[in-house]
C-alpha cells in the first residue's frame, strides 16, 4: 500500500464524508461550507493526479464563483435555519432505495467487467500541463470553446431576463 | 459551420438591436435573417465537409435537420412578435436566446465532437429553462421553470457521466475516431454504459417513457410560446440528435438494445396517449400526445441506416401540425390564464379558418390521410415492420386509435360547444403562421417525396 | 514519469466517481431544500469531473481535461440559471421547498 | 310473328296502360270515365286474346316471344319473354273475362267509394300482373307477375287504409304469399342450377332429355315450387291468409280470391306438369295436401256466419280439390274445375257482393234472410252458381268436381272419401248460406228492410253472364268426350294416349257424388228451412262447433308459434344484444378512460416520484443490459 | 380525357362551393355534382369504345407508391353510383335550410370526391388514403348538421369515427405488410405476390376488420343505427348510399384477389355472417321506434345479404353483389328522402307519432310504397335482379344458405310493410301533410325510374361489370 494510494483513501474518505454531510446537514450553510470541504478533496484529487492548473482552476470556480453564489443566495434568501417541511417517509424511503439500487447496479457492473490488465501506459509526455491545455483548448476545442462563451452568454441573458424587472411600457 | 456561425451572428445582432434601440425591427429582421439562414444552409445541402478538427461535421443529415430546425424556429419567432407585445424591453432578449437555442440545435445535430454535442445540448437545455420560467410573476411558469431545470441537470448529469465514460473506453471525443475504435474488439464495458447513459440522458429529452414525467407539468406552466417551441423544435431536435448520435458512434446496437427501444417505444406511445384522454388542459394534452409521438419517434432508431428519412418527415410532419396547432392555441389563450378546454368551445363558429386549422393540424397528428402526420407514420410502419417488429406496429397502431379520441375531444369542443364569448382582434401573423404551416404540412402530405428522399 | 494511476488503479477512481455520482442522486431525490438538490446536482458533476481527470490520466491525454473545462462552464451557467429561477420562486412563494411545486399535476 | 309481337304487347300493356292513366289521371277523369276506361283495357286485352285463342289451333306449339335479355346468370341468361300457348292463352280467356266482367260490376259497386280511380288502376294492375303471370315464357317472368298480383291482392285487400284491421289482413296475405314466394325461388335456384335454364320450354326439353337428372334435386324442387304454390293458392299450411283477405272489396275477392290469382299455383304446376310427373313423392304430398285442405277449409266453412267468408272457406276448399287433381297428375282435370270454379265462384262473389251492396255494408248471414222476393236476379244466379259448386248434375261443376273425385277414386280411396266428404259438405255449407240469406224472414234492422232493393244493371249484368257461364261451363269437357282434353294436349302430352271410357264404375261414383250433394242440400233445408234455424250468436257457440268457428285456431297457432317469437326475438334484440354490443364497443373507451384517470394520480406534481421513476428506469435498463445478460 | 377528371371535378367544385358562399352553396354543389355526373357519363362512353381512361403516374419513390386510378367496369360502375346520386343527394336537400350551408355542400362534395377516389384508385396506399378521407366529411356532417342531443350525438359520431378508424388502420398494416414483399402497392403488384396461407388468412382478417366494421356486418354494426339515426339525411343517405358500398366494393376489388385462400378456406363463416347479419337486421329492424333506425337495420339487412354474395367467390355472387350494391344504394337514398319528407312536416322520426298520412297525400304514399316495395326486392325492380342474383351464387354453395338469406324477402316484407302500414295508413292524420312538393317529387321520381329500368334491363349494367367480375375471379382462382 503506497503512500499515494494511503493519500487517495483519505482524500476519498474526506470527499464522500463530506458529500454526505452536505446532504444531510439540516442548515443550508453548513451544506455549503461541507460542499465546499468536498469541492476542496476533490481538488487535492486533482493535485493528486498531477493536474494543478485543474486544481486550481476548479477551486476557482466552484469554491470561488459557484459556492459564493449559493453563499449568496442563501443569506438573500434568509435560508439559514432549517425551514424544509417534514420529508414524508416514502420519500425518504424511495431515496434511499434508489440510492441504493443505482449505487449496486453501477458498482455491481463494473465489478462484472473484465479487469484491467497490465501497466499503465505512461507515454513521459507532457499532456497536462497549462501550456499543452492551452494550446488543445484554443487549437483543437477552439470551437467548442467559442461555444461554451454562448452558453455563458446565454446563461447571462436568462439570467437578467428572470430578474430583471420589466418595464411596463404603454 | 457557416450556418451555425450566421445563427450566432443573428444573435448577437440581436442584442445589438436592442442596445440601438431597434426593438421594433427585431422580429423581422431576425426573420429574413433566418431565412438567409436557411438558404444558405440549403445551399450547402450536397457538401459533406467537417470543420475545426472534425468538431463541425456538415452532412446531409445535419443540413436538413437544420434547415428544418430554422424553419420552425422562423415560425416562432414570427409568433413571438404578438406574443411578447406586452413584454416590448424584453423581446430582445427572448429572441436572442430563441436564436442561441437555435444554434445550441444546430450544434447537436451537426457535432463531431463530444464537446459540441453536449455543449450545444446545455444551450439547448438552459435557453429552454430560462423560457419556461420566463414569465416571472406566474407561479406556473416558475414551477414549470423549476421542476424542468431540476430534472434538467439531473440528465444532463448523466449525459455527462456517460460521455465520461465513453472517453473513458475510447480515450477521445471525436465521433469518427470513437466509430473507428469501436469497430475493433475488446472495449472496456464503459463504452456501452457510456453510450447507454447518454441515450437516457437523450430520452429525458425526447420524454419518453419512463423519463417522461416532467413533459406535462412543464408543457402545462410554461408560457404558451414555450411550450410550442419544447413541444416541436425541441422534441424533434432531441429526438434527431439522439438518432444522430447513435447512428455516427456505430454503436452496434445490440439485440437486447434494441428490445429496450421497443419496450420504451410501446410505453411512450401507450402511456402518452392513455394520459392524454383525460386531459382538460389542451397544452397538457398535446404534452400527453408528444410523449406519444416521440414513442413513434424512436421506432426508427430500429433501423439505424436506414430511417433518417422517415424520421426527417416524421419530425417535420409532427412539428409543423404542432406550430399550426400552438398558433391557434396561442390566439385562443391569449389573455387567460389557463389553456382549457373551455376556450375553445365554438372556435368552429367565432373563427372558422383557425378551428379548421387547428383541426387539420390534429388530424394530422392523429395520422389521418393526406395530411403529412399519415405518410409519417405509414413509413415509420413501413420501417419497422421491415425490421421485423410487427408486435411494435400493432401496439402503435392501437395507439393511434386511441390518439383520435383525443384529438377529437378538442374537435368536438370546437364544433359543438356553444362559444362562451366573442372573441375579438386576429393578428394577421398568427394566420399567416398558422396558414403557411399546415399548407407545408399538406403539402408534405401530397409530396411526400420531397422530404422522404432527401436522405435516402 | 511514473502513471499514478499504477498506484491507485483507475477502478478505484471509478468506484469513487460512481458513488459520489450517487450521493448526488440521493441528494436530490432525498432533499426537499431546492438549493440543497443543487448543490448535490454540482456533487454529481464533480463526480464525473473527477472520473474525466483520471481518465485523463489514464489515457495520458489532455482532452478529458479540457472537457472538464466545459463542464464547469456548464455548471456555472446552470447554477446562475438555477438560481434565477429559484431566486424568483422565492419571491413569489416564500420558500424554497420543492414539495410546494405541486400546482402542475394530473 | 311481328304481328304477334304487337298483339302479345298489347294484350300485356293495355291493362297498364289502364293503369297509368287511372294513377295520373283517375282523379280528373271521374269516377265514370275511369272506370270505364279500366274496364275498356281489360276488355281490350280479352279481345287480344281471342285473336290469340282463334289462331292458337294453328299453332300446336304455341307462340314464342322473346323481348330483351333480362337477367344474366353465369350459366343461363333469364330472357324477357312471352310463351303464348293452350295453357296461358285459356287462362287469359277467362282472366281477361271474367276480369271485364268484374271491371264492369266494379262501376257500378264502387261508385261511392272516394278512390274509385284507385281501385280501378289497381285492378288494372292485377290484370296487368297476371297476364305477365300466364304468359310470362320463364320462370322468373311468370315470378313477376307472381310476387306483382301478390302485391295487387295487397293493395286491394288494405283498399280501405284507413281500418288498421283491414291493413293487418293486406299485409299478413303479402307475407303469407312471401313465404311461398321464398320455396318458389328456392325451386327455381335449384332446377337453375340443375338444368341451367328457367325457360319452361327448353326446361321442359332438358328434363325430358336428361339421362342422368339428381332425382333428390328435382323432387326438393318440385316440393319447393309446390310451396310456392300453397302460399299463393292458399293450401295448408298458408292458407290462413285468404279468408282475412276478404276485407277488400267484394269484386276484389271474386276477381283475385276466388277466380284468378289464387289459381295461380294450379297454373304454375300445370305449366311444370313434367316436372311434377317425375317425382311421386311430391305428387303424393300435393294430393294429400290438396284433400285435407279440402276437407278441413270445409269443415270450417260449415259454421262460418259471415257470407263472405263462407265463400272463401269454399275456394279454399275447392282449390284443396283442384290441388288433389294436381297431385295426381290430372292436371286438365285441375284446369276444368279451375274454369268452373272461376264461373261460379266469381258469380257466388259478385252475387254477394251484391247483397252487401243492397245491405249497405252488412255481411253477417244471421243478420240477413228473405232476400229473395227484393233481389230476384241476385237470388237466381246464386241458386245457379250454388248449384253448380254443389255438384248438381248438368250445371258446371257436376262435371268438374265429378271428374276430380273420379280421378281420386281410380288412384286413391281414402282421398276419395275425403274429398266426398268435403262436397257433401260444400253443398251443405252453400245451401245454408242460400237458405239463411235468401229464405224465410229478414232478420236485419228495418233501416236496412226499407231500403231493400235489387242492384243495378250493371251489377245485375255480370252476374247473369257468369250464372249463364257456371251453368254451360261443364261442356267444354263432357265426359267421354272432352273438347278441353284435346285443347290442353300439347302442353300435357300424356293425354294424348289416356283412354276415354265412361264405365260402370264412373257411372256409380257420379251417382255417389250427385247423391252426396243432395243429402248436404236436404240436411241444409231440413236445418235451415224447416226447423228455421238461425245461428246462435258467437258467446253462445260451444263444443267442436266452436272450435270450427275459430277455424281450429289456427291463427292463433301462428301466432304463438311464429309471430310472438319472432316479436319476442326482436325486442330481445333490440334491447339486450345491441345494447350489449354496443357497450362492449364502448367499454373498450371506458376502460381506457378509466385507466387514464387512474394514471392521472401517478403524475402527482412531485419532482422527487418523477425522478424516482426516472432512477428505477435507468437501473432497470442498465441492469437489464448490463446484469441480466 | 381519363378519370381523374371526374376527381378534379368534385375537389374544384368543393373549393369552389366554399368560395361561393352561403347562398350560392347549394346550387353551386349541385352544378358541379351533375357536371361530375355528365361526366362520368362521358368518360364511360369513352371506357365503352375501348379507349383507356386509366391514369397512372408515380407519386412517391420512397416508398413506392403510384397515383394510379384504374377504370374498369366495376370501378366505373360504382363510380356512376357515386357521381348519380351525389346530385340526387344535393338536390334532396333543397328544401332544408342549413346554417353555414358552403362548409356543407363543400363537405358533401368532398366526400363524394373521396369516395370516388376510393372506387378508382388501384394504389393500395392510395386507396387507403381516399377510404380515410371519406371519413373526415362524414364526420363533420353528421357532427355538426346533425340532429337530437348533441352529446348523444357526439357519442355516436365519436364512435363511429373511431371504430371505423380502427378498422382500417390494421388494414394499412396489411398493405405495409404486402408492400414489403412486392415492394410495390399496384393492384397488379399485390396479384402477383406469393403469400402463404398463414399470411394470407392474416391479411384477409385485417382487411375483414376494415370491411365489416365499414360495411357493417354484424357484430361489428353497432355505430351504425345510432349514426344513421343522428346524422342529417344528407349525411345519412351518403353513409348508406355510398360508403357502405366502399366497404362491399373493396371486398371485391381488395379482400378476395389479395387473400384468396383464406377467402375460399374460411368461406362458409364469412358466408354466414353475411346471413345472420341478414336475419339479426330483419328481426331488430321489426321493433323499431324509429324510422331512421329501422332503415338504418334494414340496410344492415341488405348488405348483410351482398356481403354473403362476395364471400361466394363465384361470379353470380359477385355481380349479384354489384347490382345489389347500386340497387340498394338508390333506394336507400329514396327511403332516407321519405323520412326526410315526413320529417320536413311532422318534425319526427318516430313511427308512432306519424300514421293516416296516405289519405292526405296520395303521390308521396305512392312513391313511398313504391320504394319499400323495391326495397323488398319485388320483382322488376332494381334490387330483385340484384338479389335473386346473390340468392342464386348462395344456392349454389348451399340451398340452405340461400333459403335463409332469402328470409329477407319475407322478414323484409314484414317490417317494411309494418313499418308502412303504421307511417302512413291509418285513419287520417289530425296534423296536416303537404303533398310533395316538385323538388321532392322529381327526385323521387328520379329515383324510381332508375330502379325500374334497371330492374327490366339490368343489361348494360351486367355488361359493364361482367368482365372486370371475370378477371378478378381469375385473380381469385389463380393458383399460388
Amino acid at each position: 500500500m503506497s503512500t499515494i494510494l494511503i493519500i487517495f483513501c483519505v482524500l476519498a474518505a474526506i470527499t464522500l464524508s463530506t458529500a454526505f454531510l452536505t446532504i444531510f446537514s439540516k442548515n443550508p450553510i453548513h451544506s455549503a461550507i461541507y460542499l465546499v470541504i468536498c469541492f476542496f478533496s476533490i481538488a487535492g484529487h486533482y493535485l493528486l493526479l498531477n493536474s494543478q492548473f485543474l486544481a486550481i482552476v476548479h477551486i476557482i470556480v466552484y469554491s470561488g464563483a459557484i459556492m459564493i453564489l449559493f453563499l449568496f443566495t442563501i443569506m438573500l434568501m434568509n435560508l439559514n435555519e432549517e425551514r424544509e417541511v417534514h420529508r414524508p417517509r416514502i420519500t425518504r424511503l424511495g431515496a434511499i432505495v434508489s440510492f441504493c439500487l443505482i449505487c449496486l447496479v453501477l458498482i455491481a457492473i463494473f465489478i462484472n467487467s473484465k479487469p484491467i490488465v497490465g501497466e499503465y501506459v505512461t507515454t513521459g509526455e507532457d499532456y497536462q500541463s497549462i501550456k499543452v491545455l492551452g494550446k488543445i483548448l484554443l487549437n483543437e476545442y477552439m470551437v467548442p470553446f467559442e461555444f461554451a462563451s454562448i452558453l455563458l452568454l446565454v446563461a447571462m441573458i436568462g439570467t437578467v431576463l428572470l430578474s430583471k424587472k420589466e418595464k411596463l411600457q404603454k | 459551420m457557416n450556418t451555425l456561425i450566421a445563427i450566432i451572428g443573428l444573435g448577437v445582432l440581436c442584442l445589438l438591436f436592442e442596445i440601438f434601440n431597434l426593438r421594433k425591427a427585431i422580429v423581422p429582421i431576425i426573420i429574413i435573417g433566418l431565412l438567409g439562414v436557411l438558404g444558405l444552409t440549403i445551399s450547402e445541402f450536397n457538401s459533406t465537409e467537417s470543420y475545426y478538427n472534425n468538431m463541425i461535421v456538415v452532412s446531409k443529415f445535419s443540413s436538413t435537420f437544420s434547415s428544418l430546425f430554422i424553419v420552425l424556429t422562423i415560425f416562432l419567432v414570427a409568433l413571438g412578435h404578438n406574443f411578447y407585445e406586452n413584454h416590448q424591453s424584453k423581446i430582445s432578449d427572448f429572441i436572442a436566446i430563441k436564436v442561441f437555442l437555435l444554434a445550441g440545435a444546430v450544434a447537436m445535430v451537426s457535432f463531431g465532437n463530444l464537446a459540441m454535442f453536449f455543449l450545444g445540448i446545455e444551450v439547448l437545455s438552459i435557453s429552454l429553462y430560462i423560457l419556461a420560467a420566463s414569465n416571472r410573476m406566474n407561479l406556473k411558469s416558475n414551477e414549470a421553470g423549476m421542476k424542468y431545470f431540476l430534472m434538467g441537470s439531473f440528465a444532463s448529469g448523466i449525459i455527462l457521466f456517460g460521455i465520461c465514460l465513453i472517453y473513458g473506453a475510447m480515450g477521445s471525443f471525436d465521433v469518427t475516431e470513437i466509430s473507428e475504435l469501436s469497430q475493433s474488439a475488446e472495449l472496456p464495458i464503459w463504452f456501452p454504459i457510456g453510450i447507454v447513459l447518454v441515450t437516457i440522458g437523450m430520452l429525458f429529452k425526447v420524454a419518453a417513457v419512463p423519463f417522461h414525467f416532467w413533459a406535462p407539468d412543464v408543457y402545462e406552466g410554461s408560457p404558451a410560446l414555450t411550450t410550442a417551441l419544447m413541444s416541436t423544435l425541441a422534441k424533434v431536435v432531441a429526438t434527431a440528435t439522439l438518432y444522430k448520435l447513435l447512428s455516427v458512434m456505430n454503436a452496434d446496437i445490440s439485440e437486447s438494445f434494441k428490445i429496450i427501444v421497443v419496450v420504451i417505444s410501446m410505453a411512450s406511445m401507450t402511456v402518452g396517449n392513455i394520459m392524454a384522454l383525460r386531459q382538460t388542459n389542451v397544452k397538457r394534452m398535446l404534452a400527453f400526445s408528444g410523449i406519444s409521438h416521440a414513442g413513434f419517434m424512436l421506432m426508427t432508431l430500429l433501423s439505424l441506416s436506414t430511417s433518417a428519412g422517415s424520421l426527417l418527415y416524421y419530425a417535420s410532419a409532427y412539428s409543423l401540425s404542432g406550430i399550426a396547432a400552438f398558433s391557434v392555441i396561442l390566439y385562443v389563450c391569449k389573455n387567460r390564464d389557463n389553456e382549457d378546454i373551455v376556450n375553445f368551445h365554438g372556435l368552429g363558429k367565432t373563427n372558422p379558418l383557425l378551428a379548421a386549422i387547428l383541426t387539420a393540424s390534429l388530424l394530422s397528428m392523429a395520422g389521418i390521410p393526406i395530411f403529412a402526420g399519415f405518410f409519417a407514420k405509414l413509413v415509420l410502419f413501413n420501417q419497422t415492420i421491415q425490421a421485423g417488429y410487427l408486435a411494435l406496429v400493432i401496439v402503435a397502431v392501437v395507439n393511434s386509435i386511441i390518439s383520435v379520441g383525443y384529438y377529437f375531444k378538442l374537435i368536438l369542443a370546437m364544433y359543438t360547444k356553444e362559444p362562451n364569448e366573442e372573441r375579438k382582434g386576429t393578428p394577421v401573423i398568427i394566420y399567416a403562421v398558422a396558414v403557411i404551416a399546415i399548407v407545408l404540412n399538406i403539402a408534405l402530405g401530397l409530396f411526400p417525396s420531397l422530404v422522404l428522399d432527401l436522405l435516402s | 514519469m511514473n502513471n499514478i494511476l499504477n498506484h491507485i488503479g483507475i477502478e478505484n477512481y471509478i468506484f469513487l466517481s460512481v458513488i459520489l455520482f450517487c450521493i448526488g442522486v440521493f441528494g436530490v431525490l432525498y432533499r426537499r431544500n431546492a438549493i440543497i438538490v443543487f448543490m448535490s446536482i454540482e456533487i454529481m458533476l464533480n463526480a464525473v469531473n473527477l472520473l474525466f481527470v483520471a481518465f485523463s490520466t489514464y489515457h495520458q491525454d489532455a482532452q478529458g481535461q479540457v472537457f472538464v473545462f466545459f463542464s464547469m462552464a456548464v455548471a456555472a451557467a446552470e447554477v446562475a440559471v438555477g438560481l434565477a429561477i429559484l431566486v424568483s420562486i422565492f419571491r413569489n412563494l416564500g420558500s424554497i421547498t420543492i414539495d410546494n411545486l405541486k400546482n402542475l399535476k394530473g | 310473328m311481328e304481328m304477334n309481337t304487337n298483339i302479345a304487347l298489347v294484350l300485356v300493356l293495355a291493362p297498364f296502360l289502364g293503369f297509368l292513366i287511372n294513377v295520373f289521371f283517375g282523379k280528373s277523369l271521374g269516377k265514370w270515365l275511369s272506370g270505364i276506361i279500366g274496364t275498356f283495357s281489360v276488355v281490350v286485352s280479352f279481345i287480344a286474346t281471342a285473336y290469340f285463342f282463334s289462331g292458337i289451333s294453328a299453332q300446336p306449339e304455341g307462340i314464342h316471344i322473346s323481348l330483351f335479355d333480362w337477367i344474366q346468370i353465369s350459366n343461363f341468361n333469364v330472357d324477357f319473354g312471352f310463351q303464348l300457348d293452350q295453357l296461358s292463352i285459356l287462362w287469359l280467356l277467362f282472366v281477361t273475362g271474367i276480369g271485364s266482367l268484374i271491371h264492369l260490376y266494379s262501376i257500378s259497386y264502387m261508385h261511392d267509394d272516394e278512390n274509385m280511380h284507385q281501385f280501378f288502376a289497381y285492378l288494372n294492375l292485377f290484370i296487368f300482373f297476371m297476364i305477365t303471370l300466364v304468359i310470362g315464357s320463364n320462370l322468373l317472368v311468370m315470378f313477376i307477375g307472381w310476387e306483382g298480383v301478390g302485391l295487387c291482392s295487397y293493395l286491394l285487400i288494405g283498399f280501405w287504409h284507413k281500418n288498421q284491421e283491414y291493413n293487418d289482413a293486406a299485409k299478413k296475405a303479402f307475407i303469407m304469399n312471401r313465404i311461398g314466394d321464398l320455396g318458389l325461388l328456392v325451386g327455381i335456384f335449384i332446377l337453375g342450377n340443375l338444368f341451367s335454364t328457367v325457360d319452361f320450354t327448353t326446361l321442359k326439353t332438358a328434363i325430358t332429355t336428361a339421362p342422368d337428372y339428381n332425382d333428390f334435386w328435382v323432387a326438393v324442387a318440385a316440393l319447393a315450387l309446390f310451396i310456392g304454390a300453397c302460399g299463393k293458392s292458399a293450401q295448408i299450411p298458408l292458407y290462413t291468409w285468404l279468408p282475412d283477405a276478404m276485407a277488400g272489396p267484394t269484386p276484389v275477392s271474386a276477381l283475385i280470391h276466388a277466380a284468378t290469382m289464387v289459381t295461380a299455383g294450379i297454373f304454375m304446376i300445370t305449366r311444370l306438369n313434367f316436372l311434377f310427373d317425375l317425382t311421386p313423392s311430391v305428387q303424393s304430398i300435393i294430393a294429400i295436401v290438396g284433400a285435407v285442405t279440402a276437407l278441413v277449409a270445409a269443415t270450417i266453412g260449415l259454421v262460418q256466419n259471415d257470407i263472405k267468408k263462407v265463400l272463401a272457406y269454399s275456394t279454399v276448399s275447392q282449390l284443396g280439390l283442384m290441388f288433389l287433381a294436381l297431385g295426381l297428375g290430372a292436371y286438365e282435370v285441375a284446369v276444368f274445375h279451375v274454369i268452373t270454379h272461376a264461373f261460379f265462384k266469381a258469380c257466388l262473389f259478385l252475387g254477394s257482393g251484391s247483397v252487401i251492396h243492397a245491405l249497405h255494408g252488412e255481411q253477417d248471414m244471421r243478420n240477413m234472410g228473405g232476400l229473395k222476393k227484393a233481389m230476384p236476379i241476385t237470388f237466381v244466379t246464386m241458386l245457379v252458381a250454388s248449384l253448380a259448386i254443389s255438384g248438381v248434375p248438368l250445371f258446371s261443376g257436376f262435371f268438374s268436381k265429378d271428374e276430380v273425385l273420379l280421378v281420386a277414386f281410380h288412384h286413391n280411396i281414402p282421398l276419395w272419401i275425403v274429398a266426398s266428404i268435403a262436397s257433401i259438405m260444400t253443398a251443405f255449407y252453400m245451401f245454408r248460406l242460400m237458405f239463411l240469406t235468401f229464405f224465410q224472414e229478414f232478420r236485419g234492422t228495418s233501416a236496412q228492410k226499407h231500403h231493400l232493393h235489387e242492384s243495378p244493371s250493371l251489377i245485375t249484368i255480370p252476374l247473369i253472364v257468369l250464372a249463364i257461364l257456371a251453368t254451360i261451363g261443364g261442356l267444354i269437357s263432357l265426359p267421354g268426350n272432352s273438347w278441353l282434353n284435346g285443347y290442353l294436349t300439347p302442353v300435357l302430352p300424356k293425354l294424348a294416349n289416356a283412354e276415354h271410357h265412361l264405365g260402370t264404375t264412373e257411372y256409380i261414383l257420379m251417382a255417389i257424388a250427385v247423391i252426396g250433394g243432395l243429402v248436404g242440400i236436404g240436411i241444409a233445408y231440413a236445418k235451415y228451412i224447416k226447423q228455421n234455424t238461425v245461428p246462435t250468436e258467437d258467446a253462445e257457440i260451444t263444443g267442436f262447433s266452436k272450435v270450427l268457428y275459430n277455424k281450429y285456431y289456427v291463427d292463433e297457432f301462428y301466432e304463438a308459434i311464429f309471430v310472438k317469437p319472432i316479436n319476442v326475438l326482436s325486442r330481445f334484440f333490440r334491447d339486450t344484444i345491441e345494447t350489449a354490443l354496443s357497450a362492449l364497443v364502448f367499454g373498450f373507451g371506458k376502460v381506457t378512460n378509466e385507466i387514464s384517470y387512474q394514471g392521472k394520480k401517478i403524475q402527482n406534481g412531485s419532482i422527487g416520484l418523477y425522478l424516482f421513476v426516472f432512477v428505477l428506469g435507468l437501473c432497470a435498463i442498465v441492469s437489464y443490459l448490463f446484469l441480466a445478460q | 380525357m381519363n378519370v381523374s377528371l371526374i376527381l378534379i371535378i368534385l375537389l374544384v367544385g368543393a373549393f369552389a362551393t366554399y368560395l361561393a358562399g352561403d347562398k350560392l352553396a347549394s346550387k353551386m354543389a349541385l352544378f358541379f355534382g351533375l357536371a361530375a355526373a355528365g361526366a362520368s357519363i362521358v368518360l364511360l362512353n369513352h371506357y365503352n369504345l375501348g379507349e383507356n381512361i386509366s391514369f397512372i403516374n408515380q407519386w412517391i419513390t420512397q416508398p413506392n407508391i403510384s397515383f394510379a386510378l384504374k377504370a374498369d367496369g366495376l370501378s366505373m360502375a360504382m363510380l356512376l353510383l357515386t357521381t348519380a346520386l351525389t346530385p340526387i343527394i344535393i338536390f334532396s336537400s333543397f328544401g332544408n335550410q342549413y346554417k353555414k350551408s358552403k362548409s356543407f355542400y363543400a363537405l358533401i362534395l368532398f366526400m363524394s370526391f373521396a369516395m370516388a377516389g376510393t372506387f378508382l384508385a388501384s394504389d393500395g396506399l392510395l386507396y387507403y388514403i381516399f377510404w380515410e378521407l371519406s371519413l373526415i366529411p362524414i364526420y363533420f356532417i353528421a357532427l355538426i348538421w346533425g340532429n337530437g342531443d348533441t352529446e348523444e350525438r357526439k357519442k355516436a359520431v365519436v364512435k363511429f369515427f373511431i371504430y371505423t378508424l380502427a378498422g382500417s388502420l390494421f388494414m394499412l398494416v396489411a398493405f405495409v405488410y404486402m408492400y414489403q414483399q412486392a415492394g410495390s402497392l399496384l393492384l397488379e403488384d399485390l396479384y402477383k405476390l406469393n403469400l402463404s396461407a398463414t399470411e394470407q388468412l392474416w391479411i384477409f382478417l385485417a382487411f375483414f376488420l376494415a370491411y365489416a366494421i365499414k360495411i357493417p356486418l354484424i357484430p361489428f354494426h353497432t355505430w351504425q343505427a345510432n349514426v344513421y339515426q343522428k346524422a342529417p339525411t344528407v349525411g345519412t343517405m351518403l353513409l348508406s348510399g355510398i360508403m357502405l358500398k366502399m366497404g362491399l366494393y373493396s371486398v371485391i376489388r381488395w379482400q378476395l384477389p389479395l387473400a384468396p385462400l383464406a377467402a375460399k378456406e374460411y368461406m362458409y363463416i364469412f358466408i354466414g355472417l353475411g346471413i345472420a347479419g341478414v336475419i339479426y337486421g330483419s328481426i331488430v329492424a321489426l321493433r323499431q321506434k324509429d324510422l331512421k333506425k329501422l332503415l338504418a337495420y334494414s340496410s344492415l339487412a341488405h348488405v348483410g345479404l351482398i356481403a354473403a354474395g362476395t364471400y361466394t367467390l363465384t361470379l353470380d355472387g359477385l355481380r349479384g353483389a354489384v347490382l345489389q350494391m347500386i340497387a340498394h344504394g338508390f333506394v336507400v337514398v329514396g327511403l332516407f328522402y321519405v323520412a326526410e319528407i315526413i320529417f320536413r312536416r311532422y318534425e319526427t322520426r318516430a313511427i308512432a307519432e306519424m300514421g293516416g298520412i296516405r289519405p292526405q297525400s296520395p303521390k308521396f304514399t305512392s312513391m313511398f310504397l313504391i320504394l319499400v316495395l323495391a326495397s323488398v326486392a319485388l320483382p322488376s325492380t332494381f334490387n330483385f335482379v340484384g338479389e335473386f342474383t346473390v340468392l342464386y351464387s348462395l344456392s349454389q354453395i348451399n340451398i340452405w344458405f340461400a333459403v335463409l338469406g332469402g328470409t329477407t324477402i319475407i322478414l323484409g316484407a314484414y317490417y317494411m310493410l309494418k313499418m308502412f302500414q303504421h307511417a302512413m295508413l291509418g285513419e287520417t292524420n289530425s296534423k296536416i301533410f303537404a303533398d310533395v312538393t316538385f323538388n321532392e317529387g322529381l327526385t323521387l321520381v328520379l329515383i324510381i325510374g332508375v330502379l325500374f329500368f334497371f330492374g327490366m334491363y339490368p343489361k348494360p349494367i351486367t355488361d359493364l361489370i361482367t368482365p372486370s367480375l371475370e378477371e378478378i375471379l381469375t385473380q381469385i382462382n389463380r393458383i399460388n
